[in-house]
């Protein structure tokens, strides 16, 4: 067993295992706390995977952005002083019995059934400069469609916010 | 004569009357009736100079050569359609030793007719343009050559005539009218699927040798016109000639009527108006007989040998049938109905003997059953008109009130019980003659002339009961005939006794083209053979 | 005078009364006066047919004067040739004859009637029928072919018929008419079958080209049995109109018209065209047929005489004796005695008409009153009638020096002879058994009506002679039936004209194995057989005819003189009583009474089943035939109503079907949308699972 | 046995199925929204494998790239739903928010 198997077992059992508390704990601050474990456990996914500049990429914009996010938008949906900030849970053994099954189906599919065409996996080279270049050449429209994307979502989040504060006035 | 379109302006004369008595302003409606009775003159006199100019001895059955003023243009004629190849419908018109006859009994019995209906006098401008149509459809029916335009004459008959029974009838006039009408159509359906047969399965050969599809009753009379595949050709093995046969067959015995299609006959007559009874009598009845002659005879001699004892069998069932049921009716139109049944019984048994005789007893008993029929409901339609009645127990002892009246009555009656000396006896009589020969339907003959034993006695009976014993008080003061009916009645009486005593004046028009038919049922007949049902 | 001309002026005697009758009828209402026109033109056609007589009988005794011509032309018919129909005219000697009589009594009739008809409102319109009905008979008389004979046949028939119901008013008499007209039809219908069997197989008419055909050995459709059924046919034709057995029924009911009418033609003339018939026809009548012929008349006379024995209506006793003299005649055709027949039809026709004209003239002073018990004593008021009517009825019951003893005994001369030659007893017994009734009723008439007391003073006191314009013809008549007329010797009736040289047997055509072997001459006859001067008998029947004349002779004396000898011991001298008789014989008195039930029987059979059946027919007709066709209707209307039905609930209902299954199942899924977005998440993840499921191909 | 492409998608489905666990049975939008950042970073997690043993170049990481960015829009614009939803019912429990149910 390499090194790099070891931490890739690692890291896959970090990230399930958070994933699973996220989903399963009663308590919302809990659940999004096990979040930031289970991004930090891609993170190195993505490491192994020789993709270091989305490694960074996500650790700022998942971990930085959008898990903030997240607590704010737990933070203000539920009141702190009331004890039971748990969230409850619907018709618990169907959902389980249903993934289960789908889990195990893709699982077989994707893992065994198919055989992949398999490139033999070469030395891993910093990728940010091959990065850049597409951007810019092959997907250089989806790169601007994403920053007028970018500002949409920024205005509407501002609108809605906005109403937010009009009505608090009258 | 050549060149004078004398068969086209005898058809169609009443068409321009009919125009003019529309145009007519309403309230100058009763000139209508004289311009009817100038087209009808017209006719007449076109008739008679037919008559004169008619070629005693041409045949003129089957081949065109010896048919007489022939009238033949172009009228559809669309080149190559797609797979039935160019459509060639001709405006052909003949007359020969049969349809004369005819044509001068239909411009007579419509002359009269129109002078019986001088007094009608509801929507009179509607009557009489309803009427003209009905007279240039009757006439065109007895002229046309060409299977499509005796089709269409003979539709174009059927509508003026629902409405004259349907609008001027009697009380059941609508029932009458309906009846007539789906009746008679339900036959000519059957004759337009044979028309169609017969056009598919023969080729006429036109000037320029091109072959054509053709409704030419001639060209279908002529075997060697029939293509090998046709459906109704004699050389295709497994054609459908005698179910079309029988098809035709039923669609002239409705007109007839024969038997079982009789009974549109006798509620038509009792609701249609006068006139329109003696038209419907006078000439109506003779379309079917006529065009089974013209029609069915000539394009299929080999079944009509075959079957020539069932038609004299309905004959015979017709003569006996009729004359038993008129000798229970109550009413007097009905009763002459059925005698008309009884009558035209004679026709069909003269036509089935397939001999000279009786054929030519058949044609001659057309004629003298439309001139006595029409005289016997233009009678009854004197009384009618004078009484309002038509109940043969309510009348009696008339012969005291109405003597010339009675006269007249006792002429009708015993020319209709064919006594001799009055034409009705010698059409029948050759009939007789004609079938009686004939060793296939000798039996026949002798059961049918039980029929004129019958004819005497339902005619004496009525004539008993209306004419003879003491008069009723309630006719007390009807008036013995007036000046118009004299005109009516005298012809007719004159018609009857004049072919009673020199019948050969009508029996040699026709004697030549009857010949020629025997001759060509009797020849024709061998080369083929009756193909398996 | 040659042959031209008399043809010429026979056709004139023959279309002279058909003018008469169109003169009358059409102007008759104008002028009152004209029936004088019409009896004129009768004495002229009497006169001319004397004439013709003459010329006749002395210069062509022997030859036939034939005049034809073609009436319908058929052309050369296919398969058969040329075909034609001829008419044309013979006169002959039996014609000739006819023409004389027929003229003589219808002029005598006219003369009577006269007087007996007048103050009648339709006075002209009688004279007319007469005149139709002279013109009828007369070209019965004169055509050479049997259509024609069949022509004026219905139009005799016609004429009987207008004149027997000339009192219309009455319903009886119209009714008599009636049945008159469709008896006589029945009996042409057999005599049209006759025709319709000689023109198929000879393609013609003429009796004289038939005669010629059968002789040259083809027969109709050759075979025997043909030629007899169309002797037999024809023979028909005579039984309708002469009144033999079956179809005798109308002729007492024709006595509801005027005397002189029952006069003319229920006595002399009409009547007789059917004996005339058989006579023309005779020479093509096979043994068989003659048999018939003679057993049916046998059986009529005695029939009628046994009807007549009973009968108290004067006119009704003389018209069956009419019928019993006419079966007399139709035996002695039977039998082979022709020339005896014709003389018994000439005879018969005077004494008839006188006795019918004579109990005319009884009823006209007895004001219209017909029943003999009625009637008594007259003679001392009608001395002129009584001596007439006496006269006549010696005739008829042949009493000798009269001319009925004459024809009678020759009849019966025959029969005897027909008897030995072809042991057919049973005609010859009852030809003398009638001899003996005819006499015992003639002179129960004649005893009852004249002699003895009045039975009906007040009638009685009225009654006075008849004026001579009735008293006349009574008179000539009489005068005609005393032998003198027909043969000088008063016992043999050969010696006289009429039989020596006049009317003679013609030679029978019929092939020889077909008749009797008696009627075959021996010897070869040089010209034509059927011309006129053919041999009168074979030497066998002539024989036979001898030996038969005295015993016949004194046998039908012998039992003349009974009859006359009973019937004044019952009625006369009332030594026994009628009324007792008839009552011991009650059934008998009844039978003979009723006419032996035959009109009932009659009823039964044919009239009241043919009228049950039409009504039947019309019932069937109106509700089964127009059923069909209504029934045709509603059947279409309620395929119709079906196929609408169908329409909307089937074909319709699956397009709301679809509408409706469409909506259910939207609503079903409409509770999917639950409004959580869990739910639709979910869904999107079973379906993600079904698609793996089934593309997936584990 | 060596790491290869295959235990990479095991551990995308594993995160996969636990990420649509948490949206179907969480009540709370919230979480809701978690469950569906965890879906997408396994749906990046696949991107990548593929890139690395995939012959598809950089492609893989770029497009990648792309749904993190879109996960940011969707995360900012999902929570100032969650927000309004929060203001107008007091609460975010997922299955009572019916309100588009007619």
């Amino acid at each position: 067993m390499e090194l790099y198997d070891i931490i890739f077992y690692l890291f896959a059992a970090i990230t399930l295992l958070s994933a699973f508390i996220v989903v399963t704990s009663k308590n919302i601050v809990h659940s999004a706390f096990n979040l930031l474990f289970t991004f930090f456990g891609v993170t190195g996914i993505y490491v192994l995977l020789g993709a270091d500049f989305i490694a960074v990429v996500q650790l700022l914009v998942y971990i930085g952005g959008i898990l903030i996010l997240l607590l704010f938008g737990v933070m203000l949906t539920n009141r702190i002083t009331s004890v039971d900030i748990r969230t409850g849970t619907v018709h618990i053994i169907p959902a389980v019995i249903g993934i289960g099954i789908l889990w195990g189906a893709l699982t077989a599919i994707i893992a065994f059934k198919t055989n992949w065409i398999v490139k033999p996996a070469d030395s891993m080279e910093p990728t940010t400069v091959g990065l850049g270049n597409l951007l810019l050449t092959d997907y250089v429209l989806v790169f601007e469609l994403l920053g007028i994307l970018l500002l949409i979502a920024l205005i509407g989040a501002a609108s809605i916010a906005r109403r937010e504060f009009e009505e608090l006035k009258d | 004569m050549n060149g004078f379109p004398i068969l086209t302006l005898l058809t169609f004369i009443p068409i321009l009357g009919m125009i003019a008595v529309l145009v007519i302003p309403k309230d100058k409606a009763n000139l209508a009736k004289y311009i009817a009775l100038i087209a009808t003159g017209i006719q007449v006199v076109l008739a008679i100079v037919l008559l004169s100019n008619f070629n005693y001895n041409a045949g003129g059955i089957f081949e065109q050569s010896s048919f007489q003023f022939i009238e033949k243009f172009r009228w559809i004629h669309i080149k190559g359609l797609s797979w039935i190849g160019t459509v060639k419908i001709d405006y052909f018109m003949g007359v020969d030793g049969i349809s004369v006859p005819m044509v001068l009994l239909t411009a007579i019995i419509s002359f009269i007719a129109t002078l019986s209906s001088w007094k009608i006098n509801k929507s009179v401008k509607g009557y009489f343009a309803m009427f003209l149509l009905l007279d240039t459809g009757m006439m065109g029916v007895f002229v046309s050559l060409d299977f499509f335009l005796f089709y269409v004459f003979w539709e174009l008959m059927l509508l003026p005539m629902y409405f004259l029974i349907g609008i001027w009838g009697g009380p059941r006039k609508e029932y009458a009218a309906i009846k007539f009408f789906i009746y008679t159509l339900f036959g000519s359906v059957f004759m337009l699927l044979v028309m169609i047969g017969l056009y598919f399965s023969a080729h006429e050969t036109l000037a320029d040798g091109s072959q054509v599809f053709t409704f030419n009753m001639l060209a279908l009379m002529d075997a060697a016109n029939y293509t090998a595949d046709g459906i109704l050709s004699p050389f295709n093995p497994e054609n459908l000639r005698f179910i079309a046969y029988i098809a035709l067959f039923v669609g002239f015995a409705i007109k007839i009527p024969m038997f079982p299609f009789h009974t549109w006959l006798p509620d038509a007559h009792v609701e249609a108006p006068t006139p329109i009874s003696v038209i419907l009598a006078g000439v109506l009845l003779k379309m079917g007989t006529y065009g089974i002659l013209r029609i069915s005879y000539p394009m299929f001699p080999e079944i009509t040998r075959e079957l020539m004892w069932f038609i004299a069998l309905f004959g015979m069932i017709n003569i006996i049938y009729g004359a038993l049921c008129a000798l229970a009716q109550k009413d007097f139109k009905k009763l002459i109905a059925y005698s008309s049944i009884s009558h035209m019984g004679y026709v069909m048994l003269g036509m089935a003997s397939l001999s000279t005789t009786g054929i030519n007893g058949a044609v001659l008993q057309m004629f003298n059953h439309g001139t006595i029929t029409a005289m016997l409901f233009l009678i009854v339609g004197v009384i009618y008109d004078r009484a309002h009645t038509r109940g043969l127990n309510d009348f009696g002892g008339l012969a005291t009130q109405m003597p010339v009246y009675t006269g007249f009555v006792t002429v009708a009656f015993f020319a209709a019980i064919g006594l001799p000396g009055l034409s009705g006896w010698v059409s029948e009589a050759l009939v007789f003659v004609g079938s009686f020969g004939v060793e296939v339907i000798r039996t026949l003959a002798i059961i049918s002339t039980l029929g004129i034993l019958l004819g005497a006695g339902y005619m004496l009976w009525t004539l008993q009961r209306v004419f003879l014993g003491n008069l009723n008080e309630k006719w007390k003061d009807l008036k013995d005939i007036d000046g118009r009916e004299y005109a009516m009645l005298i012809p007719l009486t004159l018609i009857i006794l004049f072919l009673g005593i020199y019948p050969s004046a009508l029996l040699d028009v026709m004697n030549t083209s009857v010949n020629s038919l025997v001759h060509f049922l009797s020849t024709n007949v061998t080369n083929f053979s009756i193909s398996g049902l | 005078m040659s042959e031209l001309f008399i043809i010429n002026i026979s056709i004139a005697i023959l279309f002279l009364p058909l003018l008469g009758f169109a003169v009358v009828i059409l102007f008759g209402k104008r002028f009152p006066k004209l029936y004088l026109f019409e009896v004129g033109i009768i004495t002229i056609n009497l006169l001319l047919s004397i004439y013709v007589m003459v010329v006749k009988f002395s210069s062509y005794i022997n030859d036939a004067l034939v005049y034809g011509f073609t009436w319908i032309d058929f052309g050369n018919v296919p398969l058969l040739g040329p075909l034609n129909i001829e008419l044309g005219v013979k006169i002959d000697n039996v014609t000739v004859i006819m023409f004389f009589v027929v003229n003589l009594i219808s002029m005598l009739v006219h003369v009577f009637s006269l007087e007996y008809m007048r103050g009648d409102k339709r006075f002209n319109r009688y004279f007319a029928y007469l005149g139709i009905f002279t013109f009828s008979m007369l070209g019965i008389v004169i055509s050479h072919n049997l259509l024609m004979i069949y022509i004026f046949w219905e139009l005799v028939g016609l004429s009987s018929y207008l004149l027997i119901g000339f009192w219309y008013e009455k319903k009886s008499a119209s009714d008599a008419g009636k049945k008159a007209f469709i008896v006589n039809r029945i009996g042409d219908i057999g005599f049209f079958l006759g025709i319709l069997i000689l023109f198929t197989s000879y393609h013609t008419l003429t009796l004289d080209s038939i005669f010629a055909q059968i002789a040259a050995g083809n027969l109709p459709f050759d075979s025997a049995a043909w030629l007899t059924a169309t002797g037999i046919l024809i023979f028909l034709g005579a039984v309708g109109k002469s009144a033999q057995f079956p179809l005798h029924v109308w002729l007492p009911d024709a006595m509801e018209g005027p005397t002189p009418v029952s006069a003319l033609i229920h006595a002399a003339t009409m009547v007789a065209a059917g004996v005339y018939l058989v006579s023309r026809i005779f020479v093509m009548l096979t043994a068989d047929a003659m048999l018939v012929i003679a057993v049916v008349g046998a059986f009529t006379s005695f029939m009628a005489a046994t009807i007549a024995l009973t009968q108290n209506d004067i006119k009704k006793v003389l018209a069956y004796s009419t019928v019993s003299q006419l079966g007399y005649m139709v035996m002695s055709l039977g039998v082979g005695a022709y020339a005896f027949a014709l003389f018994h039809l000439v005879t018969h026709a005077f004494f008839k008409a006188c006795l019918f004209l004579g109990s005319g003239s009884v009823i006209h002073a007895m004001h219209h009153e017909q029943d003999m018990r009625q009637m008594g004593g007259l003679r001392k008021k009608m001395p002129i009638t009584y001596a007439a009517f006496l006269i006549s009825t010696l005739a008829i019951s042949g009493v000798p020096l009269t001319s009925g003893f004459l024809s009678k005994d020759g009849i019966l001369a025959g029969s005897l002879a027909f008897g030995s030659l072809t042991g057919h007893w049973l005609i010859p017994i009852l030809g003398f058994v009638v001899a003996l009734m005819t006499a015992f009723y003639m002179f129960r008439l004649v005893i009852m009506t004249f002699h003895g007391e009045p039975k009906n003073q007040h009638k009685f006191d009225h009654a006075h002679e008849s004026p001579f314009v009735m008293a006349m013809p009574l008179v000539i008549l009489s005068v005609l039936s005393i032998f003198i007329w027909y043969t000088p010797l008063p016992h043999s009736p050969d010696a006289g004209w009429f039989l020596s040289s006049w009317v003679k047997t013609p030679h029978t055509v019929v092939p020889a194995e077909l008749s009797y072997d008696f009627m075959i001459s021996e010897t070869p006859v040089v010209e034509d057989q059927y011309s006129e001067h053919a041999v009168v008998h074979s030497e066998k029947y002539t024989e036979a005819m001898h030996h038969a004349h005295y015993p016949a002779m004194f046998l039908s004396v012998f039992l003349g003189g009974l009859g006359i000898l009973l019937a004044f011991t019952m009625y006369q001298w009332k030594k026994i009583d009628p009324d007792k008789l008839s009552n011991k014989l009650s059934w008998l008195y009844k039978f003979s009474l009723n006419k032996w039930y035959l009109d009932e029987l009659y009823d039964a059979t044919f009239v009241n089943p043919t009228i049950y059946l039409s009504k039947a027919l019309a019932w069937f007709d109106n509700t089964i035939v127009d059923g069909i066709v209504n029934g045709a209707a509603t059947v279409t209307k309620f395929f119709s109503a079906i196929s609408g039905w169908f329409d909307t609930y089937i074909v319709d209902g699956f397009v709301n079907a679809t509408a409706f299954f469409s909506g259910f199942v939207g609503i079903a899924f409409r509770k999917l949308q639950t409004g959580k977005v869990q739910t639709y998440i979910v869904l999107v993840v079973f379906s993600v699972l079904a698609l793996i499921f089934i593309i997936s191909p584990f | 046995m060596e790491v290869g492409l295959s235990h990479f998608l095991v551990v995308s489905t594993a995160l996969f199925s636990l990420g649509i666990y948490g949206v179907v049975t969480r009540k709370n939008a919230v979480m809701v929204l978690m469950g569906i950042e965890l879906i997408l970073n396994a749906a990046n997690i696949n991107f990548i494998a593929f890139s690395r043993y995939g012959n598809f170049g950089l492609n893989g990481q770029a497009i990648a790239l792309f749904v993190i960015v879109l996960a940011a829009a969707e995360a900012a614009i999902a929570l100032a739903i969650v927000l309004n939803i929060y203001k107008t019912y007091n609460h975010v429990n997922v299955d009572e928010i019916e309100d588009l149910k007619e």
